[in-house]
């Protein structure tokens, strides 16, 4: 069969990898933070998660920060970063 | 990160775009929404032990990410056959595409081959850098002509003004998708259609522009149908959703002279919009009779624009136009008349969602008897009112996603 | 026969499809609906000479019209140039077509080719001869397969059912088009998609079969957009308009079980259809609560339904379905329950509307008290529920053109 | 440029030329039927132009019927042909 040449419609996807912050080989006594998406629900989730952790891992305390709306930005995310040791969040429903 | 396993592959692109494939996600049964808090506890303990081990230890470093770059690629001759790769390659959205030949594209591109990699925009999720390139490429695919690529260009600069929330459209599940309404001279220029079916097919400026914007969003910016795109229904304007203001049939300043352009210059507004609802008035012959069918239609329990704001379109056709125009009414006179009337009673939303809203935005939902009211949106400038459309005694309410704003933007030719 | 200049077209049309081409039109300057009745009489001034020529004098004879075959025509080989032949002859619908040779019409014939004179339907309003290859060289326009055309066939089968009102479809200024709701084994075998983004782009077979439907309409049928179609504003499901039931994540008995096929055999239902108009709801978690944003949604005051009956749909996404069914509902319950929320009080129609439809349907809209309220169809029956879609918390209203009854007919394999 | 021979995708129309009703030279005495479509303000145009004709050319009596919906076919057209000459009616809006 016959071949054409065809250019690609992706284009090119910017930007490279980040690191990740090192993981600590356990949770005790860090500070949880969570950041609500304001979703239905994901409160109670991303809270019993928390707690969850708390309870077996001896982590806490825990903090609550909660996003204006689910389809905007965080707003909060400096505070929240500088608050907490890890932080547990949500993404879509 | 946590999410539902329904949208694992939304909540991994999203990481990867911000340069993170290697953010861990916990991923619980969909759905965590619309269900007994008490069953969403119990996913909790599903997931506890994948968080524990997400944060306790260091993932594996990933491999360099693959870049794709607007390059050649050796695709069938054969029409049909070329066809087949273009849907298994996730180019297509289903109907016919043309092959973007590097002769194709060139033609589109025209004069503007020598800044064929100046960047556009950067469209997400993907971070998709949509060059002049890979946007002629897009617009090659969708059957777009050298002409149309002004438009086109223009639309993807307006979609990635920050105001617009191009993540939000590009990944919700709420059927919306950028309608683009084009205002000045290079309408009629252009063939664009704002007359009888304005809104539907029969017109190639339309169809090919509305097609090359969302083949655009799909391809560089990586919204991809049932993917990244989590649209639980969508609508058919995700295919083409393209339309000119009938200025010379509106009784008002067009579109973008009320933005502060020139009725002489060429503009394109985007809108994150849901498919039209239709008015249907045959009988009213006043503007004060006319507001009961539209505030009629505009005033739901399901469209976002009354949860969540926003600018909800109202698309006069120009016999209901004139309707107004004859009894002495400005546009900004139909906005507020439009916006007192289209309201809603506490008691019509379900408790679960008076009790969200309030919540949420307890200035319009919170702490009021269930006998009052809620406008469709914030204010009555937040309305947008345009005239498109043929004979007949039809108009459209076209609510939006509601977090989002409309962008309008000149088109440099 | 009198009308508008607006509608002379439609009007000149329709007689000569009654075989009267040379019918006497005697027409008013546009409008003559939504005006003051004394402006009306006036313009009846402007036209009675040439009534009373028209009724006097016979007309010349016309020409033998002009019929056209399924014949061969030379178009241009080069792929944009036939695209420009396509729209100038108005074949298209503005997006790229294939083009439709005897070859590969011949493929997608395949083994009906013998058959290709079998004359499936005379469609309205050009009393177009829709034999299965007039039909197969829209589809091969349209970019469909082989294994499409059945679907295609017996969707244009029920299109001329009586009871669909073709003609009125076809011609009204109302903006809808045949909606294709597939059920049965074909769904998934073809990969017409029933899953997330049901209603939009990125599924070849959804693309393709709804597109074939539309082009055969507009060709073969004669309903040009802008000429005998009508709409005042259309919306973009006349680019394409088809959906499978997502049957295995309904909790009922899917579409064409009800209507008396078995679950085994596959049909095809054609509704005359408005676009989808979303319902949002995330916040309720129990069937009473869901309610309310669905009924919220289609009791409107701008849809041909409140005003003309007809049958209403309904499409849950299936995480709603799953509300009704969690809580022990019925699809008759939930047609029930919709029925019985979905209304509006009287005294938000505009009091020409209220006199208007005291006449034409007294037992919904005479003698009533303002406070009265109108439900949105004539009975529950005459709701249609299905369910599509993928995960998210939407479902949607599509309220059809009214006049219209939906046709559900078996697709022959 | 090359060719390519393609079908047309228009196909046949069904159905030739009728006849009309030979028209008599004066409308003195015929009998008017309006058939009106049912939109709005159709009976107000099709009503005037019929007292028109009466006025201006002697034509008389008028008698009126009405389709169920601008949508929908009539039922009445043989009631209507029989019971009059010539007959008023409208097409869309």
């Amino acid at each position: 069969m016959s071949r054409l040449s065809v250019l690609s419609p992706l284009g090119t996807a910017a930007g490279g990898i980040k690191p990740l912050a090192r993981r600590r080989g356990s949770l005790r006594g860090l500070r949880i933070g969570i950041l609500d998406n304001s979703k239905p629900n994901a409160e109670v989730l991303l809270g019993r998660v928390a707690e969850l952790l708390v309870e077996r891992a001896g982590a806490g305390p825990i903090a609550l920060w909660r996003k204006p709306g689910a389809s905007h930005p965080a707003t909060v995310i400096d505070e929240v970063v500088a608050s907490s040791d890890v932080v547990l969040t949500g993404s879509a429903d | 990160m946590l999410g539902t396993d329904a949208f694992a592959g939304l909540a991994e692109a999203a990481a990867a775009s911000l340069g993170m494939p290697h953010l861990q996600l916990a991923a619980v049964a969909h759905p965590i929404g619309g269900i007994d808090p008490k069953l969403v506890r119990a996913k909790a303990e599903t997931v506890v032990d994948r968080v524990l081990e997400a944060l306790t230890r260091d993932p594996s470093p990933p491999l360099a990410a693959s870049v794709a770059t607007v390059c050649a690629v050796a695709a069938p001759g054969d029409l049909d056959a070329f066809q087949d790769f273009a849907v298994a390659e996730g180019w297509s959205d289903g109907l016919p595409v043309l092959p973007p030949t590097e002769e194709r594209v060139g033609r589109i591109l025209g004069r503007l081959a020598g800044d064929r990699t100046e960047v556009i925009a950067t469209l997400v999720p993907r971070q998709g850098v949509a060059t002049l390139e890979a946007i002629a490429v897009n617009a090659a695919l969708a059957g777009a002509l050298p002409e149309h690529l002004p438009v086109v260009v223009a639309a993807i600069r307006a979609l990635a003004d920050p105001r617009f929330n191009l993540n939000a459209i590009q990944t919700t599940t709420h059927p919306c998708t950028p309608l683009l309404i084009v205002n000045g001279p290079i309408a009629a220029r252009l063939g664009i259609n704002a007359g009888a079916n304005a809104l539907g097919q029969g017109h190639r400026a339309n169809a090919v522009i509305g097609r090359a914007v969302r083949l655009t969003l799909q391809n560089v910016g990586g919204a991809r149908p049932g993917r990244e795109d989590r649209a639980t229904l969508g609508h058919p304007g995700k295919y083409s959703y393209c339309v000119a203001e009938h200025e010379a049939a509106s009784p008002w300043a067009p579109l973008h002279v009320e933005r502060g352009f020139r009725a002489a210059e060429s503009c394109v507004t985007v809108c994150g919009a849901e498919a039209p609802h239709n008015v249907n008035d045959h009988g009213s012959t006043t503007a004060e009779a006319l507001l009961f069918a539209i505030a009629g239609t505009a005033a739901t329990t399901g469209s976002n624009n009354i949860y969540l704001g926003g600018e909800p379109l109202v698309v006069l056709g120009p016999e209901h136009a004139q309707t107004f125009a004859t009894g002495g009414w400005s546009k900004a006179d139909v906005k507020r008349a439009i916006w007192e009337r289209a309201r809603v009673r506490l008691d019509r939303f379900s408790p679960e969602n008076r009790e969200r809203f309030a919540v949420i935005d307890p200035a319009r939902f919170g702490d009021r008897l269930l006998a009052d009211e809620v406008a469709l949106c914030a204010s009555p400038d937040d309305l947008m009112v345009i005239v498109a459309g043929g004979p007949g005694k039809h108009s459209a309410i076209i609510p939006t996603f509601g977090a989002t704003r409309s962008v309008t933007v000149r088109i440099e030719e």
